[in-house]
């Protein structure tokens, strides 16, 4: 019986204890009031209801005191629901540093995953227990929402810039991963599995199989879309401004703004460079829209992010993330390599 | 409905003429002027469309009987909820009391003999029939699947069905809406009768004054973002389109800013219906009434504010977010105060149960609980695990079916004999409340379930774990159905067989209830003088016996 | 029913709720508003940095203003006239303000 | 005149115009200019909202707007400003000769009204071709020759222009219809200081068309441009 009949979902990630301790709350404190009313409803109802002597009973007079306490005490309660749901979210909103970054891709019905170390996977998202996990989520197409219940988590996947949503997992398993934004015809069939697997078992899979690493894709590319025409890979170019180390530090924009360069702007300056233009340089650079997929951004952005960190990474703001890169990198490094002859990972998920 | 009403053979046995035998034909009936047949042309058509809407329900319940969507594909499953949405919310809800029982009585409420702009209310019937018909041919067509929410880019560039016709339905519906806010509002303020001060006013009034204020200034905005999104499509280039730097997040912003509003515009009225309810049936002044009179404002005004708490997870940002989640708690504070004060209504007053007092009673607790639940998704943590499950579809049925349905029942079966002059049979309104409670229940309650276990909406097959529960809510589904069946027959029955009503068969305050029933058309014979409180039942009976005394 | 031309006095005596507003006073506005656009499309030529727009959304709002007071009456009509004129551009600044509450503060830091 | 008659009594006779829910012409007359009003708070936001996406897409695309708008002609768009203008005064003094029960200044208003309102219409047509002409219609033939690397977000300026002046142009011609409606009735002698309610709602309309003009202009041709 119990079963084929969940009542509760698993909690399997660090925050689904906190989130389910809210929703408790929220069940004690709604329901006594709610209880509150419908017994006082029934007692009233029964306790005056009409009988001959009562027909037309004396005029009640308002109570302003009782007016104002149904006001103030439903608000303090209102009140601190809001401050507890919304510290969690500002939590549930704020990726530590050192989470290990996993690409998505949302696609009318599949999900794909980019792994830093090259490894791909479709439908389905291998992830180490006890390490937080980032993905940096975008869509092909429609809008799309990355849901794992057991995980409490979930954020839509946006067609027109990167979405982040982050967690970790304390409970080894294989968790449902659902799109939660209707998005067209198989909507309820795009759907997958997050498999949290304790370290070791983490590290074999990943030595399992691999594509090539983002890093020399994004390199390879970045030469044949002649990127480095105008942006050299090393030094500064006449044409347009060098990437390098640009990743987390501010820019200044011709229109006076400043922009912070994360995902999302470098994003931008390759679909649609006329948006944000750079002070001191021309429009002149080429959209890139409908050139370069997703997938290809993915490479793109992790050559460029790769971009002068090498050199003395230290004074960089975002010294914390782009330091996590190559060390997660570098555990991999090894397992790419050798398992680059072998077949790409794609046969694992469904097509 | 109307036919048995206009055969001549069968004329309600009135003394007099009243506004329903006054003239027979059908062209009296599509060109009238008078706002009670208006009301009435509204009854016929919005009936028709809930039961298209629950047809579709039936659908969608049978298909998610099992987990593997066996019945349907996943392409009709996609219109079934579409249309279901597009027709409950744009051609049933959102018109429904206000269109229906505030046409029929806001002019008699407050002593009026017509709205301020009865051409105007006509043409409001025309538009809500285009676009009605409108949808019923993208039926034909071959439906619509986007969602009632139209997101775009799906709707814009990847759906292939008809969303372009049924976006201009929906714009050309909202000025049905717009301009019958519009006429309720300056009748309240233009033509109330002498006496009738606003603190005279029935509950019930000032709730339509509540909706209509939303009415105006929220439907345009809807009606622009439908614009836009039809010009996109059509033009296949336009300001929500990503590859031009638009952004699909800017148009939930405008479709929110009157979504959000508009499920007040739904609840407001029904909220005005059970405060008559509730004290016509408990002889009763409503405890606190300015407190409920000027929480219909509040509510009106700022549900303006809370828009964005549908979009916690779309990608705004987390200080916006903040802020909306704040404003959403504020606006749940007059909701507390109606609720509490309906509720001490009953204290120390006559309590009766005729079928439209279970109703209003099952409002109160059904909202409650829909009304609590939505504090659930305000709260900001927690709406991320459960946006887009079937934890808000239980939440809006709670609120929309068990509140405003309900509360439409209420208000049906509380004016029938003023609008019809009949009598509907007490014992099976009684039993059909009942049944509704009851299947209300079983079909929305697992759904909580099955939402925080993590069942996304608008999914056509599921996992297996899920169906026990699908099951629980198919069959609360069925019993809900024969429970909205019942009354359909008891009431076309009554036209012709139920007893005569008197003028007041309640034995409630207002000044519908000083004229005969049904009212004659020109509703008084002499603008009427309010000289008592709101619901001050002794004064509102010296009233009567002064004028019936000096003839 | 003779429509005979009447001297405003005696109408605004016997239509006391509907004020006459005098040709002169019109064409007054009509010239403000004229000077406006002018200055608005001379303002338009000259580097404000970024004053400019601010200025001509100034000048837009007061000839909107001018139009709404006088042409439109609201100068001699009712409270409930004033409220409603007020309230809806209040309710377009709650769309305008809440809705960039999300924009504004998308790249702000989150410690 | 009836109107001699005191204003607030009830027993006044009813005039032919007085439609039987209502009371008075007063009442009549305050209900519909309230209903107008209303209309026009709907019309706010209804522009507003397209006012909205105008400024977070120029927030957003800053370079992109500023080089497209210069591709709009000022000279057209402020001889268009200035006619509206001239058609606001016009209205205005149509009101005023109905109040006072001049027929003939109010037909003559009415006539200018209308062909003011047709030469905005008219010079609106001249600037789309041009637009036409220099491919920037939105879509497949969209072109930028000045700055091709910001033509993408220029497109967006132009579809906001298109929708939003072509809003405002379908309103003028609506507006042109009311205003042929008022000009038959004035011609049978409907209106009179008593009876004036159509022409000043009417008017109402007019302006308020206009005050939507009177911000599109900066905002599409103006700001951002110096030269
Ligand atoms: C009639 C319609 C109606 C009504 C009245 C409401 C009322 C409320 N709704 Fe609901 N809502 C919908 C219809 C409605 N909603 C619909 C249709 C959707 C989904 C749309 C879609 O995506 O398709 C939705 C979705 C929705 C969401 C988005 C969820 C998501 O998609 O992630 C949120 C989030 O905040 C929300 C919140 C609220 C709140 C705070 C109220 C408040 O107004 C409720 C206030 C009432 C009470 C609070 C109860 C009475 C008070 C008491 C009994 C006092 C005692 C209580 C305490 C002391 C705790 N609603
Ligand atoms: C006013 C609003 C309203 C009302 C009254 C209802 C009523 C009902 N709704 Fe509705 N529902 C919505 C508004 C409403 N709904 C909205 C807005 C959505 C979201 C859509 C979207 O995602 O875009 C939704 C979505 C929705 C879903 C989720 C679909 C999904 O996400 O996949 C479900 C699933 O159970 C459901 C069920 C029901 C049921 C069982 C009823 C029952 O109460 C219906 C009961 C009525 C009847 C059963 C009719 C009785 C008649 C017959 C039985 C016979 C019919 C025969 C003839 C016509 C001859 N609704
Ligand atoms: C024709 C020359 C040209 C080509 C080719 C080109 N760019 Fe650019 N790029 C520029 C110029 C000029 C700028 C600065 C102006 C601007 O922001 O548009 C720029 C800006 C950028 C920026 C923002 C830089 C900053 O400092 O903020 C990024 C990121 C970028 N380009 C990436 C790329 C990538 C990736 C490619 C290849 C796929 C590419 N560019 C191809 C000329 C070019
Ligand atoms: Cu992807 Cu739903
Ligand atoms: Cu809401």
């Amino acid at each position: 019986m119990f079963d084929d009949l969940p009542l509760f979902p698993e909690a399997a990630s660090s925050v689904a204890r906190d989130v389910d301790q809210l929703y408790w709350f929220l069940i004690a404190v709604t329901g006594a009031a709610t209880m509150l009313v419908i017994v006082l409803l029934i007692t009233f109802a029964i306790k005056y209801r009409r009988t001959p002597d009562n027909e037309v009973p004396d005029h009640e007079p308002e109570n302003k005191y009782l007016e104002y306490a149904w006001i103030v005490i439903p608000f303090i309660v209102f009140m601190v629901i809001y401050v507890w749901g919304a510290q969690l979210y500002f939590r549930m909103n704020r990726p530590p540093d050192d989470a290990l970054e996993v690409w998505a891709t949302g696609k009318r019905w599949m999900w794909k995953f980019q792994h830093i170390g090259g490894q791909q996977e479709i439908n389905e998202l291998h992830v180490p227990l006890g390490r937080p996990v980032k993905l940096i989520m975008a869509s092909e197409d429609v809008i799309h929402s990355f849901y794992a219940p057991a995980m409490r988590v979930k954020r839509d996947v946006l067609p027109s810039r990167y979405t982040t949503l982050w967690f970790e997992p304390i409970k080894a398993g294989r968790y449902h991963l659902f799109c939660a934004e209707y998005c067209g015809t198989e909507h309820s069939k795009m759907i997958g599995s997050v498999i949290v697997l304790p370290e070791p078992e983490y590290q074999a899979w990943l030595a399992g199989g691999t594509a090539a690493s983002p890093l020399e894709e994004g390199e390879r590319l970045y030469t044949a879309l002649a990127c480095n025409t105008c942006h050299a890979a090393e030094g500064p170019s006449a044409r347009g401004p060098s990437l390098n180390g640009l990743f987390g530090t501010e820019v200044r924009l011709r229109s006076g703004q400043n922009v912070i360069a994360d995902e999302n702007y470098l994003r931008e300056s390759i679909l649609n460079p006329g948006a944000k233009i750079v002070a001191g340089y021309d429009a002149i650079m080429p959209s890139f829209q409908g050139q370069v997929d997703e997938q290809q951004l993915i490479y793109l952005l992790t050559y460029i992010k790769s971009l002068g960190v090498t050199g003395g990474a230290a004074g960089q703001p975002e010294a914390g993330s782009t330091l996590a890169r190559p060390e997660s990198g570098a555990a991999v490094a090894g397992p790419a390599a050798r398992a680059a002859a072998t077949q790409a990972p794609d046969t694992e998920g469904r097509p | 409905m109307t036919t048995a009403v206009l055969d001549p053979n069968h004329p309600l046995e009135s003394p007099r003429k009243n506004y329903l035998n006054r003239e027979y034909g059908v062209l009296s009936w599509l060109l009238t002027r008078d706002h009670k047949r208006i009301a009435i042309l509204y009854i016929v058509s919005i009936t028709l469309m809930f039961f298209v809407g629950g047809l579709f329900a039936v659908l969608m319940r049978l298909e998610l009987l099992t987990p593997q969507g066996d019945l349907m594909t996943s392409d009709t499953y996609n219109k079934m909820f579409t249309l279901h949405g597009v027709v409950m919310i744009f051609f049933f809800l959102i018109p429904g009391i206000p269109a229906v029982l505030g046409n029929f009585l806001l002019p008699i409420q407050i002593g009026a003999k017509d709205l301020a702009f009865p051409r105007l209310n006509l043409l409001s019937w025309y538009l809500f029939m285009i676009g009605a018909i409108g949808t019923f041919v993208v039926v034909m067509l071959g439906g619509l699947d986007t969602g009632w929410t139209f997101y775009t880019p799906y709707s814009t560039q990847y759906s292939n069905t008809h969303v372009t016709l049924v976006t201009l339905g929906a714009f050309i519906t909202g000025f049905s809406s717009i301009l019958t806010g519009l006429n309720f509002m300056v009748t309240v303020h233009r033509m109330r009768a002498p006496g009738l001060t606003w603190f005279r006013m029935p509950l019930f009034i000032w709730a339509l004054y509540g909706t209509s204020i939303i009415q105006i200034l929220a439907t345009p905005v809807l009606a622009i973002a439908l614009l836009l999104l039809a010009a996109e499509r059509v033009l296949r280039v336009g300001i929500f389109d990503p590859s031009i730097g638009g952004d699909p997040v800017l148009y939930q912003h405008l479709f929110w800013f009157y979504s959000h509003p508009a499920v007040y515009i739904m609840i407001l009225p029904a909220m005005g219906v059970v405060s008559e309810v509730i004290a016509a049936f408990s002889r009763k002044r409503v405890f606190g009434y300015t407190f409920v009179a000027y929480s219909s404002l509040g509510i009106a005004l700022l549900g303006f504010l809370v828009w964005a708490h549908h979009m916690f997870v779309a990608g705004i940002s987390v200080y916006s977010a903040l802020i909306f989640s704040f404003l959403s708690m504020f606006v749940a504070v007059p909701s507390a105060i109606k609720v509490f004060n309906w509720t001490f209504t009953l204290y120390k007053g006559s309590v009766s149960f005729q079928t439209p007092m279970l109703y209003a009673l099952g409002f109160i607790g059904l909202f409650a609980i829909g009304g609590v639940t939505g504090l659930f998704l305000a709260a900001l943590g927690l709406d991320i695990h459960v946006h887009d499950t079937y934890f808000i579809v239980a939440h809006f049925h709670y609120v929309m079916v068990g509140g405003v349905v309900m509360a439409y029942f209420a208000g049906i079966h509380f004016w029938w004999p003023k609008i019809t002059g009949r009598m509907y049979p007490e014992w099976w309104g009684r039993l059909a409340a009942l049944i509704v409670f009851l299947g209300f229940n079983l079909a929305f309650f697992p759904q909580f379930l099955l939402g925080y276990l993590g069942m996304p909406r608008r999914y056509h097959v599921y996992v297996p774990e899920f169906q026990v529960l699908n099951v629980m809510s198919s069959a609360g589904a069925s019993v809900l159905g024969v429970g909205y069946l019942l009354p359909l027959v008891y009431f076309i029955w009554s036209l012709k067989f139920g007893p005569k009503a008197g003028p007041n068969p309640w034995g409630a305050v207002g000044l519908e209830w000083t004229i005969a029933s049904p009212p004659p058309t020109e509703n008084f014979h002499e603008t009427p003088a309010v000289r008592w409180e709101a619901y001050d039942y002794n004064a509102f009976e010296e009233a009567q016996r002064d004028r019936a005394g000096t003839p | 029913m003779e429509h005979k031309p009447r001297t405003i006095e005696v109408e605004s005596e016997s239509e006391h709720m509907h004020h006459v507003t005098p040709p002169s006073l019109y064409y007054g506005i009509f010239a403000a508003l004229l000077v406006l656009t002018a200055i608005t499309v001379a303002v338009a030529y000259v580097d404000l940095g970024w004053l400019s727009t601010p200025i001509a959304l100034l000048i837009a709002t007061i000839k909107a203003t001018l139009v709404i007071l006088f042409f439109m009456h609201v100068r001699w009509s009712t409270h409930l006239t004033w409220v409603i004129v007020l309230g809806s551009f209040l309710w377009l600044g709650v769309l305008f303000v809440l809705t960039f509450s999300d924009y504004f503060s998308r790249g702000l830091p989150m410690n | 005149m009836t109107v001699q008659a005191h204003p607030d009594s009830s027993h006044e006779e009813h005039h032919p115009r007085l439609q039987h829910h209502f009371e008075t012409m007063e009442q009549q007359h305050e209900a519909s200019q309230l209903g107008m009003w209303l209309f026009l708070v709907t019309e706010i936001l209804f522009f507003g909202a397209l006012f909205l996406a105008y400024a977070f897409y120029r927030w957003l695309y800053y370079d992109a707007f500023i080089a497209a708008s210069h591709h709009q002609n000022i000279l057209l768009g402020g001889i268009n400003t200035a006619v509206l203008i001239f058609s606001s005064l016009t209205v205005a003094m149509s009101v005023y000769y109905s109040q006072t029960n001049r027929r003939k200044g109010l037909i003559v208003m009415l006539i200018l009204t209308m062909v003011l309102g047709l030469a905005f219409l008219g010079i609106k047509a001249v600037e789309y071709h041009e637009h036409f002409e220099h491919h920037l219609f939105p879509g497949p033939n969209f072109q930028l020759p000045d700055a091709p690397g910001l033509a993408a977000q220029a497109q967006m300026f132009y579809v906001l222009y298109f929708f939003m002046t072509g809003l405002h142009a379908f309103h003028m011609i609506i507006g042109l219809g009311i205003y042929t409606w008022l000009l038959i009735r004035a011609m049978k002698g409907e209106f009179s200081s008593v009876y004036y309610a159509p022409i000043e709602i009417g008017g109402l309309y007019w302006h308020f068309v206009d005050i939507v003009w009177i911000f599109l202009f900066p905002m599409l041709y103006l700001i951002g441009r110096h030269y």
